[in-house]
């Protein structure tokens, strides 16, 4: 009964069951100004969340703020029982969040969209390009493709130093290439002038950040024919595909990115590439 | 536990609860979330004769305590409905209740004769009244002539329960509750959305792609609650009362103005689990106040 | 520092921040809290031929983002204004504004006659829209011929700036703005409160004393947005722009939909010095923009 | 410019000037379950205050909660340059001003409205009536009339002992005289059945509770020719006598209880004493 025949072309991302949960803060950490790491537990096991899901986050307390807020499951520690969610901090709903305090309450509805795409072997080789708070997926990405086997290599962009998070963790997972547009670390530049897009070929692409960053990955993907995978942001109301309100211009049409995305492949969409 | 069951025309509804078309797609969506038998009816998506691909993004805003849109009735049309959707939906045992759109009358009939040949799809609400759509839709649903005509048409061509959605966006919404009476209708609902806009002022331009869109949630709950006052004392038929009902309390306002059941929009995008906490709150309130049956409070408003 | 002088009429505004009748007393309510000759104009309570007691107790009700009242226009008549009221507000360095209301043109024309002679009054705002008394009040405001009729009834007393407040309960509020254009308005002013409604769902009974009444506040803006937007397109002469503005943010919203100048009701009670602070934001947004007037921004909307 | 020349019969308090100020909570005591006493203090010496007065709360972080909240100045604390608010919480608003805490900013806009005639000489035997938490203004009430030189006396109301608060403070200015329903502290029943209104004369009443209390003192003031003010409680929204949503039924029409009131001499009121 709960299986859908594809309407809108939108189909269930492995079948995963959705939960509405009472998570508990168990640490914020600002990582840098604006930008706050929340990591919460639950005392049942959480349930099972791929790379590019997203939670719907009920935010607490701002009298702005009335829907619930799409963040990116940043990351999953199983031992520790904890999903993080990277916060940037940009109007009052993402203030609100990132304001809070060990031991509060977080009401979450997850794993909620379509992930990226995993690769079929171990032998692939995968490239993560991430600029700004878009890097939050690709660490849980990236854990996840280490789980197969794979080495994925990173491609972190920043305006400078300071803005790139979580770099030890994403070392302890493959190779970290770096750009800053001040070059205050790695290359000077944007990530797709990065000379490691020259050296290396890639079997597999997949990208999270600003719009332009993302169409100029998309570009040289589609300019070497490697396949890549966007996920994209857009203003939300259900996150379950009920409401139609975030949709994206597609060969198949509008469809949902809180449903059939937020991960597309750039193949599917109709940017000017 | 008090009885909850109330009668809207021909529909037998198990509790007064139902979700209001736009918000909660097919259902299916919101299967993880709650049983869905235990909500008394499921109005699924507008859909029209033929397919729409809807508005353009953004779609979508928020404001103070609610939200517009301006979705504009994307919907793979009646056919798809009929061949792919309603196989899926129709064995979810509650009643689960078309809501039909169209830019004319032919249109409206044509789609409700369809859906009339739908076994277990018990009852249409014909939306007279989408803001956010060029020709149609609301236009009928704001002068009295025009949501007679309409209604008319529709009833020949269908058989079963007739719920006919009200627009706000009027001087007398009385009036046009009557008329469609006249018509035929076997039940109002309303609200609709309330037409409102939303400007960016950064970029100087309106926040939805079409400039305005549909007000809906909590903000709108005082005027959707005054219209249905005003309309169930104006008609003998069944009245379905929704906009902004977030909790049983509201529920309950709706149904003490006089509406037999009521619809939860938006509050589905908080709470995914709303439906069947406002169902049950109801039941509380009832068990409190020494009340056997729901029905003992539809109109019950002292001065 | 950007120019925010605007013209209603022949009536020149220091800047576009005006407060909202009924909302701001006479102004010297707030003294305390902001100089009241920063404010670009001030609307006071509104007045009547006659002196009237309002609606009894319970006259006001808080909603999501909002409140209701049922005031019902208590004032103690036109006489007691010019001779009691008058003299204390007279001598305020700002536009002090008079809101006139009445239950036939005859009643709106000699209140607005008598105002007429009070040397320091430039402007009235005509409220046809009040939906909290019986009779006259939201009637003339609901369609076109009543609007008409009574404006015309008053620009043969009146001849200073005479703006019209529009009700926002119509299915075609552009219609009723252009009614009055032509009947001689020399701005319009939208909106007054949309008709709503609250239930005390334990004592089961209408919250407010006449069952309905006004909603204002944030909920409101969006509709207000709406509305300000279609009429700004539809006439000549200025409009000004009311309906949940709580901050600067909100104000440039209506400025960007055509309103010439805003008023600020609501938001009185939840920050007294409101006003002041709005056209101060309006200042750092012009100067952030580059714009060395405001005139700049009003109607500059892109699709 | 500022003076009115009593529109509405509404005159102004001492002409006392409002204020609106950002205080800071120096404590929240929970009294008893469901009510908070705040203390608060403000850099600048607070403005001056008369028992009866009120304030507006402005409320923070409570979605449902839109207005101002209205409520008594129920101390002032010269010394430490505090004043106190004492809260009853039967909602979101009132809940959310108990939650406060210490260092937490409350802005208030005060003070607000008529207080009580205070006595015309020390020798006038004043009695202070209260139920609930209509006892807080009369703790203010108390303490200025004992710089008059009076010694109030006070008879307060409750269901049973624990609902009686700042008994304390009470006795510290004067007698205090006590009922409750249950007997499980002084007198049983309610206030007006009192023996000490037998015993004793009084020249002034002031009264601050729930209504049939105060219908109940204020019949037995009239009784005995004794001249009885009581604080009246309204749903408000300017606070300052702008709106009009406030009013009272009284001999000269409608009065604003924000402004003409809280507090009203009983023979303007049209009560069925
Ligand atoms: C699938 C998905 C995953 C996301 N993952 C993350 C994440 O991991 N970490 C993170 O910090 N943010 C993430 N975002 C973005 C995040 O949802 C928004 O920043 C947040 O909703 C803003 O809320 P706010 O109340 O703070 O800002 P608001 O006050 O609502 O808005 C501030 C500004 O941001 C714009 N904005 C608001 N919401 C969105 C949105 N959903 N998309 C684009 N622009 C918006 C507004 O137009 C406005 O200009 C994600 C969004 C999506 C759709
Ligand atoms: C002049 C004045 C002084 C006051 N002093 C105090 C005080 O010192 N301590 C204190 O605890 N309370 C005081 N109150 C009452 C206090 O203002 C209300 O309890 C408060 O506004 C309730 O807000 P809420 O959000 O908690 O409740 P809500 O959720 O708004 O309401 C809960 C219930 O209380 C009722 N209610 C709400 N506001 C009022 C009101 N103003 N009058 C009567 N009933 C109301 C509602 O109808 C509802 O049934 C005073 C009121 C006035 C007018
Ligand atoms: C995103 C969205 C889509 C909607 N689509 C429809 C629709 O297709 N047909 C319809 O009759 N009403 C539609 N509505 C209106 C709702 O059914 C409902 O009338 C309105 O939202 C008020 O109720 P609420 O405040 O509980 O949401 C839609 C509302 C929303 C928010
Ligand atoms: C308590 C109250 C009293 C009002 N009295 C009047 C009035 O006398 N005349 C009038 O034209 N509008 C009156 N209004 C309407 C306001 O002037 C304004 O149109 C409306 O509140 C919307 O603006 P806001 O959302 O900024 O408050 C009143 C509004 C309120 C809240
Ligand atoms: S947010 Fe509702 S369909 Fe995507
Ligand atoms: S609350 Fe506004 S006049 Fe009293």
């Amino acid at each position: 009964m709960q299986e859908f025949d594809i309407p809108f072309g939108i189909y269930l991302f492995y079948k995963m069951k959705k939960y509405i949960l009472d998570l508990t803060l168990t640490a914020n950490e600002h990582l840098r100004a604006g930008y706050a790491l929340l990591k919460l537990t639950h005392e049942q096991p959480l349930p099972e969340m791929c790379p590019g899901q997203f939670a719907e986050l009920k935010v607490e307390g701002s009298e702005t703020t009335f829907l619930r807020r799409p963040i990116s499951i940043n990351y999953v520690d199983e031992e520790k029982n904890e999903v993080w969610f990277l916060i940037h901090e940009i109007g009052d709903g993402t203030r609100n969040l990132g304001a809070m305090e060990v031991g509060d309450k977080l009401n979450v509805v997850m794993p909620l969209g379509k992930g990226f795409t995993m690769p079929s072997s171990g032998d692939e080789k995968v490239l993560l390009v991430g600029g700004g708070v878009g890097t939050a997926p690709l660490l849980f990405l990236g854990k996840e493709m280490v789980k197969l086997g794979c080495r994925p290599t990173f491609l972190l962009g920043g305006r400078s130093a300071g803005d790139l998070m979580q770099l030890d963790m994403f070392r302890a997972l493959g190779d970290v290439y770096i750009t800053t547009e001040d070059a205050s670390e790695g290359e000077k530049g944007f990530v797709t002038q990065h000379s490691v897009l020259q050296r290396e070929h890639f079997d597999r692409i997949a990208t999270c950040g600003p719009k332009p960053m993302m169409v100029a990955v998309a570009r040289y993907a589609r300019s070497k024919g490697i396949p890549c995978e966007v996920s994209l942001e857009n203003m939300m109301a259900c996150g379950v595909g009920a409401c139609l309100c975030c949709v994206e211009n597609t060969t198949e049409g509008h469809l949902c990115v809180c449903k059939e995305g937020p991960v597309f492949n750039t193949n599917r969409l109709l940017w000017q590439i | 536990m008090a009885d909850l069951s109330v009668n809207i025309g021909k529909l037998q509804l198990k509790n007064p609860v139902m979700t209001a078309s736009g918000t909660f797609g097919y259902g299916l969506e919101f299967a993880d979330f709650v049983n869905l038998e235990d909500i008394g009816g499921i109005i699924v998506k507008g859909t029209t004769l033929k397919p729409r691909e809807g508005n353009p993004y953004p779609r979508m805003a928020e404001t103070p305590q609610g939200m517009l849109n301006c979705v504009g009735l994307q919907n793979k049309g009646v056919d798809y409905f009929c061949g792919h959707i309603y196989p899926q939906i129709k064995d979810i045992r509650t009643n689960m209740i078309v809501n039909v759109s169209g830019s004319c009358c032919e249109d409206y009939a044509e789609c409700a004769a369809r859906i009339n040949e739908l076994e277990r799809i018990p009852a249409i609400e014909l939306n007279i009244s989408c803001p956010n759509v060029k020709q149609g839709g609301m236009a009928f649903g704001v002068t009295a002539e025009g949501a007679s005509a309409v209604v008319k048409a529709v009833r020949k061509a269908y058989d079963k329960t007739l719920i006919v959605k009200l627009s706000p966006n009027v001087t007398n919404v009385a009036d046009i509750a009557r008329s469609v009476e006249d018509a035929g209708a076997d039940a109002v609902s309303l609200i609709n959305t309330l037409m409102g806009m939303a400007i960016d002022i950064e970029k100087r331009r309106p926040v939805l792609s079409i400039a305005t869109g549909g007000l809906s949630g909590p903000a709108v709950k005082p005027v959707a609650l005054r219209m249905v006052w005003q309309v169930a004392k104006a008609v003998k038929i069944p009245v379905v009362g929704l906009g902004g009902i977030m909790n049983a309390r509201d529920a309950i306002e709706f149904l003490l103005a006089g509406a037999s059941a009521i619809e939860i929009g938006t509050a589905n995008f908080i709470d995914p689990a709303v439906t069947v906490k406002v169902a049950r709150g109801i039941d509380e309130y009832l068990e409190r106040h020494g009340c056997r049956s729901v029905r003992e409070i539809i109109g019950a408003l002292g001065e």
